[in-house]
């Protein structure tokens, strides 16, 4: 408030809300470079395509088991593999954390998640919430942006420990409205926290458009409300949200702090198998964004640089198949479990109490 | 009679309500034109259109504090929960607001409102869209909390929570929803809040069960008949204000009770039922009150839905214990 | 998404967080106008300083009459009396609703709430909630950002219905970071309700600077997330609270939606009398301000104007007196509150169980 | 030994375990440079800094969900809810989602959280920072809800809750903090979680309380021994496990029990304690177990809070009442 400072009127109807940079976007609808360098190797390139077709075909089988009661409800990730798959790719799977919210088996499997465990998930196995070893990542989150309360907290120690990690925390443009989510970002702001949120913007929240959930023109422009970076990407680009993302991560890394990356995606498929889109979806949006579908968009990238041809990408498709195939067979091997083991997971120790109401499932292998 | 659903009937007694007063208005997450994920409000937004069936952005806690708003401003507010479990997301606007309107102006405001939530597992869907969490609510002086079990009672106990002139927080058994059927009548009519039901008369031991337990009891009820045991099973229907009137009576009579809750055990509602009738018919029990819920563990996946929920095996063995002792 | 978008490579340490107007202000410190014209007559101003006054003493009489034992912890809002008058003689009391949170007495003295209600809130006598008559105000909040959810649906409603009354909510610097800020304003962005989210920043939360309460550089820059426009006024400035408050509500009532308007300001007294500013307030900091007190710029202004002179100024003192200890000396005359009476007003109508429960309160007199 | 207040007691628990233990860190509102608003944090600030002890955002939801996220990194936290009454605003976080880290990973992950918080009436300040929520709070599978009443126990209680690898919630006595005082040895030393303590011992009635209203209890029994009665008074200390074999073997003894409890009546805990104790020990009761709370009525302000709470008169009418059974 210096003395020198000029005064002003009010007039608000003039108050522009932001000025945000342009969406990041390196490939066009036809897989054609916009920019002279794409951001990964060829290989690394077809790495990620391998993990997407593999997310993608992972859920078309599920949502397949499903219809036929094989499964339980489920909410498949078609159309959104770019997004989460290159977030994945950005950060680093030794050190940096994978935070999901519950659409993003593409990219945990990147991330390192079995996908004989993404199997079990969908049939309702504990065991594929008890993420496996040394994988950095925690559990699928039921609660709309739950989960980022804990990233924040989880990016905040690993700075005070002094540990290289970053966290990847996901979540929709649903999950902006929680306040859950301003908390989360706010607490991040002020501890300079390393953490890349990442919105998968998918048009929805259930049968609820984006423009019923926030008037704000985009959802990266909240960024502005906690003091740091926000940023949009063509979220079904994987080169994209890739430099997007390995940005975000780097100025992490540097101690600049979080970066919230909208990566503008469209849900291909149901929001959840429970879903009846027809209800609400116009059929002409959903046109529009097949058109935009990130597998196809990567594919005629490699046939025009001509790192792979249809025989190849065929023989990817082969190859995704038979790894789903194996996995959902091993899966289908995984023992029930057994409740008095899941249930005594509640406490270190158990109190009397529910010793004694645990009596009822113990079946004596573990008096 | 028509034969209608638990869900069906929520949806009619919306759909008569808000034809009948213009003040009543519907909103929540994914309520308008796709009808609300289980349909409770289908066909609402095609009849009153999105002034008065809103799609609210993903926020619980706006949407119960907005509701106090929008009845002080002279509506008659429906907000939608889509799973009671995500009421924990609004949880000081439901119990530290909207409960508090009427006391804490001592008066001079209140609030027409009532909250819907389905809630209660046995339907395969994740953690917190299965948790029956009723007591967190009921322990919220100026809360109602109503949890009917049948279509009959949906309908009419929905009609008197709308009226209501103070805030009703509104139970809806998800295992009903579909699975329960019965006779509701098209018109208008209103069951009473806070009386319990005597859902089967019986002499030997009072059954006390409320939302979607209610069918696990009468289905225990059932067995123990085969066993010579003849089970009173009451439907609470609303658990506050608690009708301990008709518990004691029954209680009276049978001198034994079993308290069926699907909760986990501990400071669950089940304990209040035990309370209130020790307190009102002590001297008329011939054995300790049991409590028969889910163990003190959170809600489990699928696959272990089925043993940790109280099924009629564990609710018979309750029974017969009782009538033993 | 337009096909022809430029492509960007991701570099966000440039990304400039957001473009805001510059604070609102009419008077220096001293009280000199920094522009051509006053926004309110020199009546209005006079009048408007007679209640900041009357604010400013009340608060000094109750943190006194606390020290003696006679009254319950309390809140002061010394030293922002402009910020909260300002607001109130912005809005009309006839149409528009006055939501506060519990450090805005001065500007709920503007809008009709008795001076007498306002003793009798700090001494605990529950009639001071019960808003008398038709006055268009809620009960005082304990929890922060507590109201603002409910303020929203009561503008939400307004609009519904057709009616034309605006809703001023008043909140802290600290309350920004409540979720519950976040979902209201949200709705309200969404809903495009007439509300005016008037935010005093008070430089503090109890002890917590707004430094550490948030990385945004201001809280006005907030409204960017939620698609409305937010704006600074100087919150020592009557004139500049007054008309920011001004613009906002015309904007309100011509149906173009909420406003955030950040009325930087400083709590000179204590956060409570249960507070010790000593232990984490620079002394600097407080004489700073000091300065800029608001009724000494008004003062100052009137003086330069020849609005009034000091005797002028010392019989609005006496008046002000006088209103004081007739209120409080009727406050005085309050009976003590009966708790048949205001435990009844639970609901409209009793359980029995409530019934019983009432009984050992009952004197019988209402049987 | 040194006579300390409770918050000086729980001021001493924390500054010995952050010297003892360099994970343990401390956050919340106002904890830091300023030492809490009452207190309890004094000095830690400056003896370890803006690293170990944090003022945060006044955000109660992301206090409780970030003590998840730094115990995962390996800090053990310890988070100050300033009065409980807002944790109501993080219900989410705290019921749903730190309750829950070890069970829903299935033992993968835990989270080593205690969070600490102030509760109570009686103390003059306003609804919210005075109710006596400890029930939500009780009814969350995976959570320990630990209540001291006295600094000894306050002590060595809030040692335990730290080191304990799960989370525990914290309640410590508005009331007491100041007017409570008692000896507490200057070390190291632990009090166990899950044991109640007989505060008083007696024969005729057993009188169970917890938190602040021990105090209340045990003016009760001294004023029933002016009239013959022999009061044996239990302070839980420990809501969640509830002992219930302290509470079995008691009631075996008296035949007769009276539960106070300081919360509005209903769902409260005490209906637990009255259910557990029946289960345990019903065919030694001699009457119906009583139960003295606040009416079902919200927290009211300060010139209504002595009607409205609990007192050693209505506690000796019960007594007095039960023994007349
Ligand atoms: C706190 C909370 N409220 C409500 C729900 C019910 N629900 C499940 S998914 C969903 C929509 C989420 O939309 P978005 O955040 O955009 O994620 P998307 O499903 O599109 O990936 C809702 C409302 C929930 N799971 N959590
Ligand atoms: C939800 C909630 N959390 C914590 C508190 C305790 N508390 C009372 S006032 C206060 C600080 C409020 O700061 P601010 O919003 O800036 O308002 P100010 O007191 O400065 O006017 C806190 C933390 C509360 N009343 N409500
Ligand atoms: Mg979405
Ligand atoms: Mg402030």
């Amino acid at each position: 408030m210096k003395k020198a400072a000029p005064a002003a009127h009010a007039n608000l109807d003039g108050v522009a809300s932001t000025s945000m940079p342009p969406m990041v976007r390196y490939l066009d609808e036809d897989g054609e470079l916009l920019v002279d360098e794409q951001p990964m190797s060829d290989e690394m390139a077809l790495e990620g395509y391998r993990v997407m077709l593999r997310g993608r075909r992972f859920d078309e089988r599920s949502v397949s088991l499903q219809r036929q009661g094989r499964m339980v409800t489920l909410a498949p990730g078609i159309g959104q593999e770019a997004a989460t798959v290159g977030a994945a790719m950005a950060v680093d799977a030794k050190t940096d954390w994978f935070v999901p919210q519950y659409r993003e088996v593409a990219g945990q499997l990147w991330h390192g998640y079995p996908l004989r465990l993404a199997f079990l998930w969908h049939v309702g196995h504990p065991i594929a919430f008890q993420v496996p070893g040394e994988l950095k990542m925690l559990p699928f989150q039921a609660a709309i942006a739950g989960q980022l309360p804990q990233a924040v907290g989880l990016a905040w120690g690993l700075k005070l420990k002094g540990d290289p990690g970053v966290v990847l925390a996901i979540f929709g443009d649903g999950g902006t409205s929680q306040g859950d989510f301003h908390e989360a970002a706010n607490l991040a702001g002020v501890m300079k926290a390393p953490i890349i949120f990442l919105c998968q913007n998918n048009g929805w929240a259930i049968s609820t458009s984006v423009a019923q959930q926030t008037a704000s023109e985009t959802l990266a422009q909240k960024a502005v409300a906690y003091g740091f970076p926000g940023i949009q990407c063509d979220g079904n680009d994987l080169f994209a949200v890739y430099a997007t993302v390995l940005e975000a991560a780097r100025r992490a890394r540097e101690g600049k702090g979080p970066t919230l990356v909208e990566a503008v995606t469209y849900r291909l498929g149901l929001h959840t198998t429970a879903d009846d889109p027809s209800r609400y979806e116009p059929r002409e949006m959903h046109d529009l964004w097949v058109n935009r579908d990130p597998l196809r968009r990567m594919q005629l990238h490699f046939k025009a640089r001509g790192v792979v041809d249809q025989a190849g990408l065929d023989r990817i498709e082969d190859e995704v198949k038979e790894d789903l195939r194996i996995a959902w067979e091993d899966a289908q091997k995984e023992p029930a479990p057994d409740p008095a083991y899941y249930f005594g997971q509640v406490h270190a120790d158990q109190s009397q109490r529910l010793k004694r109401q645990m009596t009822r499932f113990d079946k004596g292998d573990r008096a | 009679m028509p034969e209608l659903t638990v869900v069906e009937a929520v949806n009619q007694a919306l759909t008569l309500e808000m034809a009948r007063d213009e003040r009543v208005i519907v909103f929540g997450e994914d309520v308008g034109l796709s009808g609300g994920v289980f349909r409770a409000t289908d066909g609402l937004y095609g009849k009153h259109g999105a002034a008065r069936v809103i799609d609210t952005p993903l926020s619980e806690s706006v949407i119960a504090g907005a509701a106090i708003g929008l009845a002080l401003a002279g509506w008659v507010p429906v907000a939608e929960i889509q799973f009671l479990g995500f009421a924990h997301n609004g949880f000081n606007q439901v119990v530290d607001q909207l409960a508090r309107v009427r006391y804490r102006s001592a008066g001079r405001f209140s609030a027409q409102v009532t909250i819907r939530a389905p809630y209660g597992g046995g339907v395969r869907a994740p953690e917190l869209h299965s948790d029956a969490f009723e007591a967190h609510f009921a322990h919220a002086p100026g809360l109602k909390v109503v949890a009917p079990s049948t279509p009959y009672d949906t309908k009419g106990l929905l009609l008197a929570s709308i009226r209501d002139p103070d805030p009703v927080l509104f139970l809806e058994p998800l295992r009903g929803y579909r699975q329960v059927k019965g006779e509701v009548p098209d018109g208008d009519y209103e069951v009473e809040i806070g009386k319990a039901r005597i859902a089967r008369e019986g002499t030997d031991v009072t059954l006390v069960a409320w939302s979607g337990a209610v069918q696990v009891a009468l289905q225990a009820a059932e067995d123990a008949r085969g066993q010579g045991i003849s089970v009173e099973v009451i439907d609470l229907r609303t658990l506050v204000p608690l009708d301990a009137a008709t518990l004691a009576a029954s209680v009276t009579k049978t001198g034994r009770a079993v308290v069926l809750q699907e909760a986990p055990l501990t400071a669950g509602f089940g304990a209040e039922v035990v309370a209130t009738v020790q307190e009102e018919a002590f001297f008329s029990l011939q054995a300790p009150i049991r409590r028969v819920a889910s163990p003190d563990v959170p809600y489990p996946v699928q696959m272990l839905e089925e043993q940790y929920l109280p099924n009629p095996e564990r609710v018979l063995e309750a029974i017969v214990a009782t009538t033993r002792e």
